[in-house]
């Protein structure tokens, strides 16, 4: 039921959206996120940001993470997808979409895709400064706090 | 007696870029069978090495493809990801 | 900053999204909440569903639900949509847009605006059921309720 | 003495069905001076202003497009809406 897919191509929210719907009339509630290329990064204006990922384990823990999103609230369907690669400030990076009869359970479902996806897939960012310098993005401790909330992913 | 097969490694990040490869195959002796061992071996293996697997910098890793601890078992013919905290979304 | 629109014609959550977004790479994080029309109301098939709404203090309740979550949140703008007039199942209803560069912030936005477009706007839906009876969909309690979780809205 | 300017009133969704009318202006008397006491007043118009304005029905008012309560005032020249309560999202 959820469509998990990485890659370099950019994604239209439009024309996902549209594809989890198509016709259906028992939805009801979307919940999104989309997260999009700073030009800022630590106070530093950045150039770039380059994403890596780890082929097939990441598509196998989105997946989980999806698996969980689908046990715990009432969906329809859900959408990730994940851009790597180099990205321009401005560009997409990643979209979450969860669609439900129920508008919590939308919105509730798209917030623990979001927390998840950033501490339980293996991508790595990489920023570039004006100066050419390159940096990895350090894990946030927040992160890690702000998936917690939803209590543990059952082992895989 | 058959031979064992390697341990494949794989290095994400700044790993990747410290110790030069993405990929490796390694052949431990059979007392090197957690990822804790394995990590201590792989770090004697070269300069790079130890400077990639430096102590007190955080390691993630990922057995077969599933996150793994230090006392996660580890064998001949699996696949043993080495990777900073994951920063994605 | 915020985007407000009453409108009977439908609208392109990826339109929306470009509008709200475009020329900026400040942004980081687009929560949004799409709803639409099910099919089905309290167990019974719908064939339409009508909106009214109050001309004139719509567009200043919306304002007011969009300026109020713009001094919660650090919002770098939010739209809100809301059809009026006779939709069929599936059409899209109402659209929630929330950018920021945090994704929590635009996240709860997103929740807090949808939770109180539905308990503070002066909209009212009426239900058609396949034998051609028609009824008035009536208030639920649990809106209110999770309007109520954000605290009062100041009076306008 | 100078005219009083009517009261205008707005009825929205099964209160306009039940009224009949979705927009008229009265005068009322001066002692009809909040949104309580004129919902009252209305009720006497007509037989269908007392089926739309029946009690026990939930009834929400705004005054000149703003949420009001029983004991908000209301004077001639303003603009009063009753409606049911709100059901939109």
């Amino acid at each position: 039921m959820a469509g998990v897919r990485v890659q370099r191509a950019d994604f239209d929210i439009g024309a996902e959206t549209a594809a989890l719907t198509a016709g259906r009339a028992d939805i009801g509630a979307i919940g999104s996120f989309l997260g999009t290329v700073r030009d800022i990064a630590g106070g530093r204006k950045i150039t770039a940001m380059t994403l890596e990922h780890y082929p097939g384990m990441t598509e196998r823990a989105m997946g989980r993470i999806a698996a969980e999103a689908e046990a715990r609230w009432p969906l329809l369907g859900c959408t990730l997808i994940h851009r790597v690669g180099r990205l321009l400030p401005g560009e997409n990076i990643v979209l979450v979409l969860a669609a439900s009869p129920h508008r919590h359970a939308a919105l509730e479902a798209t917030g623990f895709l979001i927390d998840w996806l950033k501490t339980a897939a293996p991508f790595w960012k990489k920023e570039t400064f004006v100066d050419g310098s390159e940096d990895w993005v350090e894990a946030r401790e927040a992160d890690g706090a702000a998936a917690a909330r939803w209590g543990a992913l059952p082992p895989g | 007696m058959d031979a064992t097969p390697p341990i494949r490694i794989l290095y994400f990040a700044w790993l990747r870029e410290r110790v030069g490869v993405s990929e490796e195959s390694v052949t431990p002796p059979v007392e090197v069978a957690t990822v804790g061992a394995l990590i201590a071996w792989l770090r004697e293996l070269s300069p790079r090495h130890a400077a990639a697997l430096v102590a007190g910098k955080t390691i993630r890793c990922a057995v077969n493809q599933d996150f793994a601890a230090p006392d996660t078992p580890v064998a001949g013919g699996d696949e043993v990801a080495l990777f900073p905290p994951v920063t994605g979304g």
